[in-house]
């Protein structure tokens, strides 16, 4: 059984101009020691996806639905009190900005520490000692010395390792990392992912890696979701994902990608803009954008389906299975043929 | 007329610290550009890359004389602009423009579309109110939008469209240069792309200059003729985009392109040749000598942390500024850490 | 046909190069239909029920005081300024209560006050003169609106002046304004106002422009120049992040000159502040008005204010207390008014308090 | 003429043998405070009430009404009124043996000698000088010229020489100034607040700004009353606030007053001297000076005008009920040599008459202080004075600035709001020093009129030399005088002065000389 | 920090000179005459005059502040006033616990009362708390406090005889033979003013805490915080009240600082022997040297408050540093 289950979750919000459906019908899962990367556009829902999974969206606004099983047990159910015992202690999240998700006026030792306190009955001194041991697993340099230090006295990426010891701490099964590493230099985010993977090896860890960098996900998953507003429109192993793109979407996000390993003159251009969420377009909502739509595609939304021959491969399009291999051959050969 | 649009020597940029009870004195400086040289030449994309703080921004912003430059000398066009007060600075600014990384902030949400795009046409006199406003719509309708979209405010349209009307707001007075400080880096991958083959167009079809600044190395890459590569004020490498990436010499230019994430999961996981340690140092007080010493995989005590090293060049271009250049890439770790010749300083 | 021409540029590469700007977008996918600025925060204004009340009650208000007062007075058939010996009580020497009619007469106590006619005072006498109290809080509703608008309208506007040059220019500028800012609070006001009501008060007073009250005009002035650097220091914080932002850096670059900037670009985002904060600040003067009547140092008489009306209750708030509730009232009710109305301009201002 | 009979006196309830010693009476002193409680520098009227109960006088007013007698002289320490040398000059009061200060030390002729000395030091400051400027060498000691020849303390006799004969010198003698003090009481120009004293109380404390504390003197062997054991008087209190306190029994007494409005609600309740509302005269005048150096009102005609032009009912309406008695003469009621006479109307205005006298009207510039009365009763003079034809421009100043203004010689004020009270109980006080011409100079005048006529200068001159009746006669005249043929002022009103007192306290007799309640006679009741 | 503070104290000379020098001009052009007052109504021309000499008020402007100035920096000493020759030290030092105790007192109640109205309002927005709250604390700040000090002395002190009407007793070391004396007496008199203040301030924090917690609530680290399981109690106590009020203590410690000053009003309605109480009657006497005192005095109070301000502000964020 998957650690993680979602099944159709849908999360919506009122909003002054309207509901907002933000995420739409979405079902994945991720088992123990693997990652699972969400990619899509700004806006497409990651964010909310996982906010609604922790249970931390804004009760007032929002409304969800489906079902998050986390080791069999409904996080959409859970209670209040259930739900602040399983985040931070069994899932974990840690957010894209670094340098705004830490309290500025408490000491990096002391927020560290209170992770710790909130779950665990133990006495300060102990979990200052937990603190220093995670600081030391995130490789912060003289962790005795930094431990209070406050968080403006550290760069970007320290942070970022602060945040994963603080998402670490308690060993939770479940990590999700909602683009940690976007407000990042390469460099540095080179650091952070070698990071994860190392303590995800470590304690085997679940991870939702969530990011809008193609690059990224191809560094570090093991299954993709491609998300495209609100919805997934498709799911493979990574592998097969690069290799065999099944949806147009997917294959324009391949495309107009700039490589520095490849040289191309003009970059697949997918016209337009990813479409409100207020008023989404009816049937595929990627057909106003889609080169290739069909009357059916204006009016039925695709449903995920398998690709025949490879049952862990979903997408969520009307073309026909030649049309699909064909264009998918055609891109990558586009970008194959000038790699040097 | 010459080859070279804009001639930057020895530029430098320092922040003063200042502190002082009645008399305010310098303490400290932030180097945040210290000693840049390179040139751009007419019809080129020269692109800048480098990690953040590196002074990739201060460097344009000195250029556009947006900021004073502490010394060096800026040639732009054949003229000295270094110095040039406000005023004299007026003309200039016709044949260089800027495109923002922010299509948020770079807009004055206050403003109609048409005021912004026509702002550099009304500063410098050109034309008449009708004039203008028929300039302003082509240049619209040039960057993709929608001519009636000329009295809309800025936020009625999203991201991509509103780096466009940047675009266009740059292009008003015909400019020569187009100084592009990261404009995609805000923008989603799909719409990215537009934008980039937009610039790309629009430099074919004007014969533009762009000095494009970026981090993003696939960016940069895709864009432009040569790179120049930034690290903490300087200029660590700089050649032909091809022999750069595909040739580096700089053990920094390795490390970001080793760091840059490929989208191929096979080779994307089996290459893994340097990861750098630590951060970019505070450009308060820089590393001496070579500023990469501290982080550097090839580092030779004795003489990257006393001798500065010059740029030389490698061919053609394509110059470099380290004692210990890379001799091939890709290379193993094993090559990497123990720098050939260690022995024989240039 | 058009799938397949489309496909050709998605999944070609450019191989061709067509000229991807000439056929622009699908124009019915991009376009975004936002709403305009205004008519956003007009959107959430007019959710705010309290507020649009609160601006009823002040649009009311002037038009009962400009509009209202002279017919009154005309219906009434006597003014606000004129005395009444009747008006006060004949033993207790005290002003008349609401809804009395009175004798015109000038001696209370002298024969053949039968001859004169009788006048009606609504809201009784507003003290030892017997004047008409429903006019006088009709008439002081113009000055104190004159004064707290016209203080106002020239603090914020010294305020906003000053504090775009200090945040735009920031370096010496700033710390002139600033260190002005520190001495104008340190400033011993009332010395100051006790001075010049000894000095030019009377010059001041005179200068009504030819609609003013007297002494709306010295009012006006000693507020703006003791009001100003509230709003300089909300502008210069304004400024001081919005000229860090692009778009400032944008207008330089085309070569936009510094008054250009400020006038062109940085004013129009301070409306929002300035609005807000003129609609609070005008209740704080129309109290300061009165506060100042208090020391006996506001509109002069006989000229009524709410202030000095206000000032004059307390002495009766024992045995006529009305005399202090209706001034008072009507200063609660405005400032209320305008609070109220600066509370949801605020949060019709301020998206991120959309809920 | 005096009109109303409301405000007069009526005689207290006679002061019952009965009333309890004992307890502690709360006074309070609105919107304002103490300058000072030292003998030497107290110049106001809270300090002369307080100090009419701690000090002991060679002469003073007995703690009585003015029907009883409370504003004739009375030996006090002395033991009767002094011996006069026959040129007048000389002085000798004794001092009663046996007297003792509030610290057991007895009290001689040195202790009135130290008075004398103490106003006359150079280094006191004392305001008093000018009332001891005719003792021999007293001007000569204050500018450091001479010493103080005139005064001679030997065991209990006291000398006092004058430089020439004065009949106000034993009223004089007898403001609180003169009062005995040790004789090693130092000079101190900021005052000495606690010190022995030789009256019914003493000073226990005095933090400034805020109280005052007193304590019946053990060592007081007199027979002036010393009702409670002690007197916390509070200054500075909200004179509305400060009602609800006497009310509401939480004081007992205000000093500062009672806001004007309230006496008409206060008289209703209370009735008028029934036992907590109390009205009695004042001796002073509240008039308008009519600057006699301006063109407007140079003409003695024009400024019979204004007396006919304003409406005296109407003007003393502006300070509440009882605020006091019309009148059309200089000189108060009270005061010895008045006379009435009926010059103008005091019923009303008469502006038809005025327009009579005075068909030119005149612009006029009308400065009165900013107290929200002042402010009311400039209104209705304005108003009176523009029914007969003159235009009014109001010049509201604060009192400070006011007085600066208007003593100022050669201002542009043509008629100046303000009254008078008497500092001692005689005619010269009101006639010679306000009016007489010769006095005056470039600032600092209080001849407010600018009255400067040769006739009616020599004319006060001769009569401040005067004594008895005959003194008091000439004035009489004069007053009448004046004010019919030149009238430099036009009298308003005479002050009363209303008090009111808390449940607690009984036995209210007003001195009609200092003009408040007498504090050590207020009584606690059972 | 030692740098800081001596720019800061430079500054506040040159504050404290400027507002000091602005004074006497004020006054010197002001048609006054304090000699006058200070000999009494009835003085004769010649002993005004010999007052004014002691005063030093023929002397020319700068003279007499260079002698002000004088006396300040030699003998610390801020003169005497002219009407009663009492040491301004003193009058100042008498007058400044008292408006302490309104200020500082105050200043909890209305804490006290805008923290909770503030939060609930903040976490509420739009409710009918939120309303209620806001429209009740801006009645308060609305009316006037000459007004609010009546009413509540009539009703509470007059009518229902809760609390004193008036007055003030001294915190400790009541003078001899005061009436009353002590903590409690001094509390309990203090309640109505303390009352006053906290209506007439109150709107203003309920406001600021309000709009400080909303922004705060959608910071990063607040969501950090929930996802670490901590419960919404704990959220509002260490991470989202501690940042937002922080731009609450600069507000505060201003307000303190000018209101040190003297409060008038409400310090003239309950009788309040303060700073406020008696600057107006030194106005009216135009008592130059107290006028002065206590402006020199406010002066400092607020430089000094502004400071404690930035001290305290660098302690509660370690983001700023004093330099
Ligand atoms: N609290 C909210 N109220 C209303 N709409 C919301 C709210 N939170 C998110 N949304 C909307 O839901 C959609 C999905 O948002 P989400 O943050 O999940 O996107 P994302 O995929 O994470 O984008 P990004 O890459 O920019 O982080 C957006 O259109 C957003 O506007
Ligand atoms: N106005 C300024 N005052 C002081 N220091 C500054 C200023 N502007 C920039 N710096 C410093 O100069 C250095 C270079 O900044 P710059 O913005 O040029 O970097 P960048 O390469 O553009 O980085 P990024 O990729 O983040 O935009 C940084 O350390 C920055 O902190
Ligand atoms: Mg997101
Ligand atoms: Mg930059």
């Amino acid at each position: 059984m998957a650690l993680l289950d979602v099944r159709d979750l849908r999360t919506s919000f009122k909003t002054d101009d309207g509901i907002v459906q933000a995420v739409d019908g979405v079902s994945f899962s991720v088992d123990s020691g693997q990652t699972l990367g969400i990619v899509g556009e700004s806006g497409c829902g990651k964010s909310v996806t996982s906010l609604t999974i922790m249970g931390l969206n804004n009760p007032r606004s929002a409304t969800s639905s489906g079902q998050a099983l986390f080791a069999g047990e409904d996080l959409l159910q859970a209670s209040a009190h259930r739900l602040r015992e399983l985040r931070g202690s069994k899932i974990a999240m840690i957010f894209q900005d670094p340098m705004t998700s830490l309290n500025p006026v408490k000491t990096i030792g002391w927020q560290l520490v209170e992770a710790v306190l909130l779950h665990h009955d133990i006495s300060r001194k102990e979990a200052r000692e937990r603190a220093l041991n995670a600081l030391v697993e995130v490789g912060i340099p003289r962790p005795e010395k930094r431990i209070d230090d406050y968080p403006h006295q550290f760069s970007g990426g320290m942070r970022q390792r602060v945040m994963i010891a603080m998402a670490l701490i308690n060993d939770p099964a479940l990590l999700i990392a909602d683009e940690p590493t976007t407000a990042l230099d390469v460099t540095t985010q080179a650091q952070i992912l070698e990071l994860m993977r190392m303590l995800q090896e470590e304690h085997g860890t679940a991870i939702i890696m969530i990011t809008h960098d193609l690059g990224v996900i191809a560094e570090i998953a093991d299954d993709v979701a491609v998300m495209y507003a609100g919805r997934i429109v498709e799911e493979a192993a990574v592998t097969e994902l690069f290799n065999t793109p099944r949806h147009p979407y997917t294959w324009g996000l391949l495309g107009s990608l700039p490589r520095m390993d490849v040289e191309t003159d003009h970059l697949v251009q997918v016209p337009g803009q990813p479409p409100s969420l207020l008023t989404p377009p009816p049937g595929c909502r990627f057909h106003p954008r889609c080169a290739f739509a069909m009357s059916v595609c204006h009016s039925k939304a695709p449903t995920l389906t398998t690709a025949p021959g490879s049952p862990t491969h979903l997408d969520a399009c009307f073309l026909d299975e030649g049309a699909k291999t064909r264009e998918a051959e055609r891109l990558l050969a586009g970008m194959g043929a000038r790699a040097s | 007329m010459s080859d070279e649009l804009l001639v930057v020597e020895n530029l430098q940029k320092h922040f003063p610290i200042t502190q002082g009870i009645v008399f305010q004195r310098e303490v400290a400086a932030v180097k945040a550009v210290d000693g840049v040289s390179f040139t751009v030449n007419r019809g080129e994309t020269l692109g800048v890359v480098g990690e953040s703080g590196c002074g990739k921004s201060t460097m344009a912003r000195c250029i556009a004389r947006l900021l004073d430059p502490t010394g060096g000398k800026i040639v732009f066009d054949g003229v000295d602009i270094t110095r040039l007060s406000r005023a004299e600075m007026r003309p200039v600014r016709r044949e260089m423009m800027m495109v923002f990384q922010d299509p948020y902030a770079s807009l004055n949400a206050r403003k109609r579309v048409g005021f912004i795009v026509g702002e550099p046409l009304e500063v410098h006199g050109i034309g008449t109110d009708a004039e203008r406003k028929r300039r302003v719509q082509e240049l619209l309708e040039i960057v993709g939008l929608n001519p009636e979209h000329y009295n809309r405010f800025p936020h009625e349209f999203s991201g991509g469209q509103r780096q466009r009307i940047g675009v266009a707001r740059a292009l008003a007075a015909n400019p020569k240069l187009i100084i592009c400080d990261e404009p995609v880096s805000a923008l989603d991958v799909s719409v990215q792309a537009q934008i980039l083959n937009l610039l790309r167009d629009l430099q074919r079809e004007f014969g533009l200059t762009y000095l494009f600044i970026a981090h993003d190395l696939n960016v940069v890459r895709h864009i432009s003729d040569r790179v120049m590569v930034m690290y903490l004020g300087k200029v660590a490498e700089v050649g032909d985009g091809r022999s750069l990436y595909d040739d580096p010499k700089h053990p920094y230019t390795g490390a970001l392109l080793s760091a840059v994430p490929i989208p191929n999961p096979e080779l994307g996981r089996r290459r893994r040749a340097i990861v750098l340690e630590g951060d970019v140092p505070n450009p308060i007080n820089p590393p001496s000598a070579c500023r990469f010493h501290p982080r550097c995989p090839r580092f030779v005590a004795g003489t990257c942390d006393v001798d500065e090293p010059q740029l030389r060049s490698f061919g053609g271009r394509h110059q470099a500024a380290c004692h210990f250049p890379l001799e091939r890439w890709p290379m193993t770790v094993e090559e990497i850490r123990r720098p050939a010749g260690s022995a024989v300083a240039p | 046909m058009k799938t397949d021409a489309q496909a050709k540029q998605l999944a070609g590469a450019g191989a061709d190069g067509g000229s991807i700007v000439a056929d622009g977008l699908p124009a019915a996918a991009v376009e975004i239909r936002a709403r305009g600025y205004w008519e956003q925060v007009w959107r959430r204004f007019r959710q705010d029920r309290v507020a649009i009340a609160g601006g009823v009650f002040i649009v009311a208000l002037v038009v009962a005081a400009f509009v209202g007062g002279p017919i009154a007075a005309r219906v009434l058939g006597h003014g606000p300024n004129e005395i009444f010996a009747n008006g006060l009580d004949v033993t207790t020497e005290q002003p008349v209560g609401p809804f009395t009619t009175i004798s015109t007469a000038p001696f209370p106590t002298a024969p053949g006050t039968k001859g004169f006619a009788d006048t009606f005072l609504v809201l009784g006498a507003d003290g030892q003169l017997g004047r008409d109290m429903f006019l006088r809080i009709l008439y002081g509703a113009q000055t104190s609106l004159e004064v707290a608008v016209l203080a106002t309208l020239l603090s914020v506007s010294l305020g906003v002046f000053l504090g775009l040059l200090a945040g735009y220019f920031r370096g010496a500028v700033d710390t002139v304004i600033s260190r002005l800012t520190e001495i104008a609070m340190a400033f011993p006001v009332l010395l100051f106002i006790i001075a010049v009501a000894a000095t030019v008060g009377e010059r001041l007073n005179k200068i009504t422009f030819g609609f003013l009250a007297p002494g709306v005009f010295t009012l006006t002035v000693i507020f703006a120049l003791f009001g100003w650097f509230y709003p300089a220091r909300i502008i210069r914080g304004q400024v001081l992040s919005l000229r860090e932002k692009e778009f400032i850096e944008a207008a330089r670059m085309t070569g936009a000159g510094d008054w250009r900037i400020m006038r062109s670009h940085l004013l129009p985002h301070l409306v929002a502040p300035i609005i807000v904060y003129s609609t609070l600040i005008v209740a704080s003067n129309i109290v300061a008005e009165a506060g100042l009547s208090f020391l006996g140092l506001g509109i002069q008489a006989p000229t009524a204010s709410w202030g000095n009306l206000l000032s004059a209750g307390p002495t009766y708030y024992l045995t006529q207390p009305w005399l202090m509730v209706w001034p008072g009232l009507m200063i609660l009710l405005t400032t209320l008014a305008f609070n109220l109305l600066g509370d949801g301009l605020r949060d019709a201002f301020d998206p991120r308090h959309t809920v | 003429a005096v009109a109303g009979t409301a405000g007069t006196a009526a005689p207290a309830k006679a002061q019952s043998s009965q009333v309890t010693r004992g307890g502690t009476l709360r006074v309070n002193v609105s919107d304002t405070d103490y300058e000072y409680l030292d003998p030497a520098l107290a110049y106001d009227s809270i300090g002369w009430a307080t100090l009419y109960t701690v000090n002991m006088q060679l002469l003073n007013y007995p703690d009585k009404p003015a029907k009883a007698g409370g504003n004739q002289l009375v030996p006090e320490a002395a033991t009767g009124f002094p011996v006069v040398s026959k040129d007048g000059k000389t002085y000798t009061f004794t001092v009663r043996p046996g007297l003792k200060f509030s610290d057991g030390s007895p009290i001689t002729a040195a202790a009135f000698a130290r008075a004398i000395v103490r106003v006359c030091h150079p280094d006191q400051g004392s305001p008093a000088v000018a009332f001891a400027s005719n003792i021999a060498g007293c001007t000569a000691f204050n500018e450091k010229k001479g010493n103080l020849t005139g005064v001679r303390a030997n065991g209990q006799k006291l000398t006092v020489k004058l430089i020439q004969a004065d009949p106000t010198f034993v009223a004089q003698v007898s403001m609180p100034f003169f009062a005995a003090v040790k004789p090693t009481m130092p000079i101190n120009p900021k005052g000495v607040d606690v010190y022995p004293s030789g009256g019914p109380y003493r000073i226990v404390s005095r933090e400034p700004g805020r109280s005052v504390v007193l304590e019946r003197n053990k060592f007081y062997k007199g027979n002036r009353p010393a009702n409670p054991d002690r007197i916390v008087i509070t200054t500075n209190t909200d004179q509305n606030q400060s009602l609800l306190q006497v009310k509401a029994g939480q004081a007992d007494y205000d000093l500062g007053g009672i806001p004007a409005v309230q006496n008409g609600p206060l008289s209703e309740e209370f009735g008028v001297n029934k036992g907590r509302y109390f009205v009695n005269p004042l001796v002073g005048t509240g008039y308008l000076a009519l600057n006699t150096s301006r063109p407007t009102l140079s003409n003695a005609k024009a400024r019979q005008a204004v007396n006919y032009a304003i409406d005296r009912p109407a003007l003393l309406r502006t300070r509440g009920k009882f605020g006091g008695q019309r009148t059309d003469q200089i000189l108060p009621p009270s005061l010895p040599g008045y006379v009435p006479a009926d010059l103008y109307p005091i019923k009303g205005a008469n502006p038809t008459k005025a327009k009579q006298i005075w068909s030119k009207g005149g612009e006029i510039n009308f400065l009165h202080t900013t107290s929200a009365a002042s402010v009311n009763y400039a209104q209705i003079a304005k108003f009176n004075l523009e029914q007969a034809g003159f235009k009014v421009n109001l010049k509201p100043q604060p009192f400070g600035v006011a007085i600066k203004t208007m003593g100022t010689k050669g201002n542009d004020i043509d008629i100046f709001a303000i009254g008078w009270i008497a500092d001692y109980f005689d005619p010269f006080d009101f006639i010679n020093v306000l009016l007489d011409g010769t006095n005056i100079q470039d600032t600092n005048n209080n001849n407010y009129a600018y009255f400067n006529n040769p006739k009616y200068n020599a004319a006060m001159k001769a009569a401040a030399k005067l004594t008895g009746e005959a003194r008091y006669k000439a004035y009489g005249k004069l007053d009448v005088d004046i004010m019919k043929n030149a009238a430099p002022w036009a009298p308003v009103f005479n002050f009363t002065s209303r008090d009111f007192i808390g449940p607690r306290v009984e036995n209210f007799i007003f001195q009609p000389v200092y003009g408040h309640a007498i504090l050590n006679a207020l009584a606690i009741k059972k | 920090m030692a740098r800081y503070l001596v720019r800061r104290l430079l500054w506040a000379v040159f504050l404290f000179m400027a507002v000091t020098v602005v004074t006497y001009v004020i006054f010197f052009v002001t048609p006054s005459d304090p000699a006058r007052l200070a000999a009494g109504q009835g003085a004769s021309p010649a002993e005004v005059q010999r007052v004014a000499e002691r005063l030093h008020l023929n002397d020319p402007l700068w003279k007499q502040y260079g002698l002000f100035l004088k006396q300040l920096v030699w003998q610390q000493s801020l003169g005497e006033s002219f009407v009663n020759r009492q040491d301004v030290n003193d009058i100042v030092l008498r007058a400044a616990p008292v408006t302490a105790s309104l200020v500082f007192g105050g200043a909890v109640f209305w804490l006290l009362i805008s923290l909770p109205i503030g939060i609930i309002s903040a976490v509420r927005p739009r409710s009918l708390i939120d309303r209620a709250a806001m429209v009740f604390v801006l009645v308060g700040v609305s009316a006037h406090p000459v007004w609010i000090g009546l009413i509540f002395a009539y009703f509470i002190g007059y009518k229902w005889g809760l609390t004193p009407i008036t007055g003030y007793c001294d915190f400790i070391n009541p003078a001899v033979g005061a009436e009353c004396g002590g903590p409690v007496q001094w509390a309990y008199h203090m309640i109505l003013p303390w009352l006053t203040f906290m209506i007439l301030f109150a709107a203003l924090y309920v406001r600021l805490i309000r709009a400080n917690v909303m922004e705060t609530m959608n910071e990063d680290y607040v969501r950090t915080a929930r996802a670490k399981g901590a419960p919404e109690g704990r959220v509002m106590r260490s991470h989202i009240l501690r940042n937002s009020l922080l731009p609450v203590i600069t507000i505060l410690g201003m307000d303190i600082g000018l209101a040190l000053g003297g409060a008038i009003f409400t310090e003239s309605i309950y009788s309040l022997p303060g700073l406020g109480r008696q600057i107006l009657v030194s106005y009216e006497n135009f008592d130059l040297p107290v006028i002065l005192g206590i402006t020199v005095f406010s002066t400092i109070a607020i430089i000094i408050f502004n400071l404690v301000v930035d001290v305290v502000y660098a302690w509660f964020d370690p983001r700023i540093r004093l330099t």
